[in-house]
């Protein structure tokens, strides 16, 4: 192990106090383990390092032995956890690169930037796998729309998304948009990035070769986000605030050269190894891809470009500026990489290079200001096993049920629920997110899942990303399995098989024993699921300490699903496409409304046992579904979640979101005996789908359900053009017009927009 | 009395000017290098009815702190001219 | 083999769509970087869609100054096809190749989605296999789509015949049929002799049967036969 | 010598200026109702070194015309101050 080594301080940098610990939110107990990992007292520049390195957002010291326990092994899986974004192997040599993360402190203080970097960061993860991006997703959540702040923090955010994404040239295919008040003054921004690269191609980010050189290319360094990392690490509050100065601007059109450029230098073969500088900039990239390597590396920040005068080692070590990379390359090869950013009108400057001491070594202008054994630094960490116990109030709330009276009968709740943001059309929102660009969008966003197609290949991918945080904050377990549940159904509804998963872990202050119950249990319900499916997760991201003065975020483990089209043709749309075909309902029914949007928005009240997720049903629906589309038998299949059966054939008869018309459907069912017919209408049980198909392929539909054993139950027809939806109960008709339907649903969010 | 008030809003000190230095290259590319630390920003123009010049800055202020610039990313100077 | 050249402007990003979408029919496509000074005995050039020097300052005030844009001037004073496309059609105008200038949308958002547009002119090099007054659905995607021009010279391309595409109104009930607000629906313009056409739609991105529609593809079809016919540009 | 420059690029009168309308109504809604006819341009603003306030003055010109401002859809002003 290498051995500390002498470190003297900065011109004008004080030594390093008690209270310079604190504030670099270093425990007693960690600053002792530094004490004896360097045998003497860190400079205030180590001290920074180690602050960045140490802090949750990079270390992982509270979840480490949890995230442990997901599964991460399947054949199909190239790369797992530990690299910049996980890697699945697709048929005729291609490999699908894909990874999601949060940013949601930033956004919460600078919404547009916030959330434009957050793009910029995931983009960098999948490009520098040597995976050329061609998707986005964004899972956001905010509090209500009433709220003039929300508001903001809503129409920000989206513009931030949009302009990065946008301007990059990557195609936003689908996402979720959720508002609730355990988000207010704490907002979500998770964005996902999807890539493509030949399996060939695949690059770690691994440091090796001594004496090979660190390079930065890229953008020049200022004095932005620094400390971000600690910053991401801490409860929002007045001293946040006061950070404000620290956002960071992105550059996208800066990102759109690094991009080409890093897909050049990797496919060329003419670098060693690339890794994107994100959260603590230069230190983490470079100490990351030293132990990854098991080496050591020395940087020269005299060295590095800078945007403003004066930057001492320790703002440069610490910066998060944008567009940046840090590129391992053989000296003899420095001049082809400087030739290729050149092309891209970056630069590449040398600024360091791998040593065979272990040591994370910082010199500028010839002094050594920091030198920290790597592996230790990167690796020493102490780990917590915080407690975890569950709220008494959350295991009241399980065993509730409403007191209040329902606002509007069966029929009326139907327009309320679909004006409600949460439900209704975000048309409002990937609108304003390019969704064509590249040519290969099959299927767009407004459907389940978004499909694409890869040049030249017979396959297609689906994705989607999703989380029903209402179910995770009642039960954590159940509404883990939920979250992939979901997903997988989404990307199942289209034809394809689901693949794996990515996710972002989105809780409260760790330390707090009812916020780690919920981590360790929504965990354990995705890592079940994840087995059930045969989807391992690939990597994430987890973003702890997302608290308000008024608490905890509602828990929020959002799950990123890619899923395979063996053939792109046989890709089945969400909503109905011709008067004339059956309409069948696929699982069962018992009418629950624990946890449900009609609980919440018809009779005030969020509570109850959230549907319990039968993983064993799910995985039946996901093979028929899948089976019945490469038998090209389904013209359209539409999953049921939030509001239930009446909500998804409303949606399923509004249309695509630019669809000329609407279509009606006459469905009948018999009541389950005693069942309140909201509760038909509007329970959640997972494991449901309506599909539609031509009249003449019911039987082959009927037999292959039954091959699979779920439940099936042909309802009725589509019927014409702008024609009521009707739906029997019994004997009790329930109709509604689905122009206005399609009105409600697709102006409740521009509505409040306006206002 | 009725005012004519300029606004400009530009990137914080520090902060990255990107459409900054796309411009300032551009101007190198067009021989104009004479020219440096270029910024851009937004300008806002607006009539001001107020009883007199420093009714109208405290208003004009009151306008930037609250809506026309975002004071986590921006810095603004105001110029009120009588008319 | 009809050549053509697409563009590549630092931020430019539909340049391989609209590179697929030459392939596909038939032509031969090769990409131009903005450095260069010579098109290569190009038969048709491409302005790609995409965001040249991040639309900063304006969308392609910046692009337009790229060396390789004195041959595209030369290219189009001899007559031949030059297709500007969402951002080429800014850097078209910024250059005054052609007339007016794209500002930002009404709605002060970005607008990407399915439109209607109606094809007002056959007779240039990118819409001669389409219809008369044909009207095709087709994606935009754009901040800064707004046309916009003087009456005179909204007048004067009335008159010669110069607008291409118009924004029509289909009923999608719940979306404007003009996405942008562009002063007399123009989606699309062209050179008094037809030959160099700027558009905000992106025909590229619907040129393949498996996305739904293969609207776009006319576009490119028209090209390959209007270079091969290489009949003298129809002047008005 | 040394100049500051600031450059206003607005608008070309008579053109919709949707900015202008929504920084104008989010003013009435945050009742500032005292302002009016309001204007959302660019505000441009770099060092230049002349050997005169009328050269420097000539040389900003020329980048507007050039560069800075399209004449088709914007008017300029120039404000230059020496340093
Ligand atoms: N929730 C999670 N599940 C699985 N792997 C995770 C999770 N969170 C983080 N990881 C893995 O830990 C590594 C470090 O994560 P992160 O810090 O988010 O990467 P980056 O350095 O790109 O920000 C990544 O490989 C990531 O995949
Ligand atoms: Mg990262």
């Amino acid at each position: 192990m290498a051995r500390a080594v002498a470190a003297s301080p900065f011109a004008g940098e004080p030594a390093v106090t008690d209270a310079l610990v604190r504030e670099h939110k270093l425990t007693e107990q960690e600053y002792e383990v530094i004490l004896d990992i360097l045998g003497r007292t860190p400079t205030l520049t180590e001290l920074g390092v180690f602050s960045a390195l140490w802090s949750e957002h990079c270390s992982y010291k509270h979840t480490r032995p949890v995230l442990k326990t997901f599964p991460t092994e399947g054949p199909q899986v190239l790369q797992g956890p530990g690299e910049n974004a996980g890697v699945l192997e697709l048929p005729d040599g291609w490999a699908v690169a894909f990874k999601i993360e949060s940013h949601n402190h930033p956004s919460a203080v600078e919404p547009y930037q916030g959330a434009a970097t957050g793009v910029g960061g995931i983009l960098r993860d999948v490009f520098t796998m040597g995976a050329r991006p061609i998707a986005v997703l964004n899972s956001l959540r905010f509090g209500t729309l009433d709220d003039a702040r929300n508001r903001y923090l809503f129409g920000g955010v989206v513009k931030g998304v949009g302009d990065y994404g946008n301007c990059v040239g990557v195609p936003t295919l689908g996402g979720e948009v959720t508002f609730a008040p355990g988000y207010a003054g704490n907002p979500l921004v998770n964005a996902m990035c999807v890539g493509i690269l030949r399996a060939k191609d695949l690059i770690r980010a691994r440091a090796h070769g001594v004496g090979n050189i660190l390079m930065n290319v890229g953008a020049r360094t200022g004095r932005d986000g620094i400390h971000g990392a600690s910053f991401a690490s801490e409860d929002l509050s007045a001293a946040s605030e006061a950070r404000r100065p620290q956002v960071q601007v992105g550059d996208p059109f800066t990102e759109k050269l690094l991009l080409e450029a890093s897909l050049e230098l990797i496919t060329s073969g003419t670098i060693v190894a690339i890794q994107d500088m994100g959260a603590a900039g230069l230190t983490s990239s470079s100490a990351e891809m030293a132990a990854r390597g098991g080496v050591g590396v020395e940087l020269d920040t005299s060295k590095v470009p800078l945007r403003e005068p004066g930057m001492t080692p320790y703002e440069i070590l610490l910066s998060e500026s944008q567009e940046r990379m840090l590129v391992v390359v053989e000296p003899h090869r420095v001049a082809e990489v400087q030739a290729i950013c050149a092309k891209w009108e970056l630069v590449g400057t040398p600024i360091g290079q791998v040593t065979d001491d272990g040591l994370f070594r910082v010199v500028h202008d010839g002094v050594t200001v920091a030198a920290i054994p790597g592996e230790r630094l990167v690796n020493g960490v102490p780990i917590y096993h915080p407690e975890a116990l569950e709220a008494p109030e959350a295991i009241a709330r399980r065993a509730a049920t409403p007191t209040a009276a329902p606002v509007v009968d069966a029929t009326d709740a139907l327009p309320r629920l679909l004006d409600d943001p949460t439900i209704a059309s975000k048309r409002w929102v990937y609108e304003q997110y390019d969704s064509t660009v590249q040519a290969n969008t099959v299927l767009g966003p407004g459907g389940d899942a978004g499909v694409l197609m890869v040049e030249d290949a017979k396959f297609g991918l689906a994705v989607s990303v999703d989380c029903p945080n209402r179910y995770v904050v009642l039960d954590p377990y159940e509404g883990g399995k939920m979250t992939v549940a979901e997903a997988a159904r989404n990307v199942a509804c289209t034809g394809a098989v689901p693949l794996g998963i990515t996710n972002c872990l989105n809780f409260g202050n760790p330390d707090k024993p009812e916020v780690f119950f919920q981590f360790r249990e929504a965990v354990r319900g995705m890592g079940d699921a994840c087995l059930a499916f045969g989807t391992p997760v690939t990597g994430g991201n987890v973003s702890l300490y997302n608290e308000n003065p008024t608490g905890a975020i509602d828990p929020t483990p959002t799950v990123g699903m890619v899923g395979l089209l063996e053939d792109v043709t046989n890709r089945v749309p969400s909503s109905f496409r011709n008067p004339g075909d059956l309409i069948a309902l696929l699982g069962d029914t018992t009418g629950h409304l624990g946890g449900s949007m009609y609980w919440w928005i018809v009779r005030d009240f969020l509570g109850g046992p959230p549907p319990p997720c039968n993983l064993d049903a799910e995985v039946r629906l996901q093979r028929f579904l899948v089976a019945a589309a490469q038998q090209g038998l389904l013209r359209s299949a539409h999953d049921l979640s939030d509001g239930g059966l009446a909500v998804a054939l409303a949606e399923a008869c509004i249309g695509d979101p630019y669809a000329r018309h609407t279509l009606g459907a006459g469905v009948q069912f018999a009541v389950p005996d005693g069942m309140d017919p909201a509760a038909f209408f509007y329970g959640e049980d997972g494991a449901r789908a309506v599909v539609s198909f031509d009249p003449a392929s019911v039987e082959a539909v009927r037999d292959l359900a039954a091959a699979h054993g779920v439940p099936f139950t042909v309802a009725g027809t589509v019927t014409d053009p702008n024609a009521e939806l009707r739906i029997t109960v019994g004997t009790a008709l329930h109709t509604w017009q689905t122009v206005e339907l399609r009105r409600t649903y697709f102006d409740a969010i521009p509505r409040r927009m306006a206002a | 009395m009725s005012f004519r008030v300029f606004v400009r809003v530009m990137p914080r000190r520090g902060l990255l000017d990107p459409q900054g230095q796309a411009v300032e290259s551009a101007l190198r590319a067009l021989k104009f290098d004479q020219a440096g630390n270029v910024h851009v920003g937004r300008a806002i123009a607006f009539d001001l009815q107020a009883d007199n010049e420093s009714a109208a800055r405290t208003a004009a202020i009151a306008m930037c702190e609250k809506l026309l610039a975002n004071p986590v990313t921006e810095e603004y100077e105001i110029e009120v001219t009588a008319r | 083999m009809t050549r053509v050249a697409v563009l590549r402007f630092p931020g430019s990003n539909c340049e391989p769509d609209a590179y697929r979408a030459v392939e596909r029919e038939g032509g031969t496509a090769f990409y131009v970087f903005h450095r260069e000074t010579d098109l290569r005995d190009a038969d048709a050039v491409i302005l790609p869609g995409g965001f040249s020097y991040g639309d900063y300052l304006r969308a392609g005030a910046i692009a337009r100054f790229s060396p390789i844009m004195a041959a595209v001037e030369r290219h189009a004073a001899d007559g031949k096809p030059v297709l500007g496309i969402c951002n080429g059609f800014q850097i078209l105008c910024e250059a005054g190749l052609l007339p007016g200038g794209l500002v930002r949308n009404e709605s002060l958002r970005y607008v990407s989605r399915p439109v209607d547009v109606r094809i007002e002119r056959t007779d240039t090099p990118f819409t001669g296999d389409y219809r008369q007054g044909e009207i095709i659905r087709i994606p935009v995607g754009h901040g800064d789509g707004r046309f916009t021009a003087s009456e005179e010279t909204l007048d004067q391309l009335e008159s010669t015949g110069r607008i291409v595409m118009r924004y029509v109104a289909t009923g999608m009930p719940d979306v404007h049929p003009n996405p942008n607000a562009a002063v007399r629906d123009i989606a699309a313009i062209s050179s008094p002799g037809g030959t160099v056409v700027g558009m905000m739609p992106h025909p590229e991105r619907l040129a393949d049967d498996m996305l739904g529609s293969s609207a776009g593809r006319r576009t490119f079809t028209s090209l390959m036969r209007w270079t091969r016919a290489s009949v003298a540009p129809a002047s008005s």
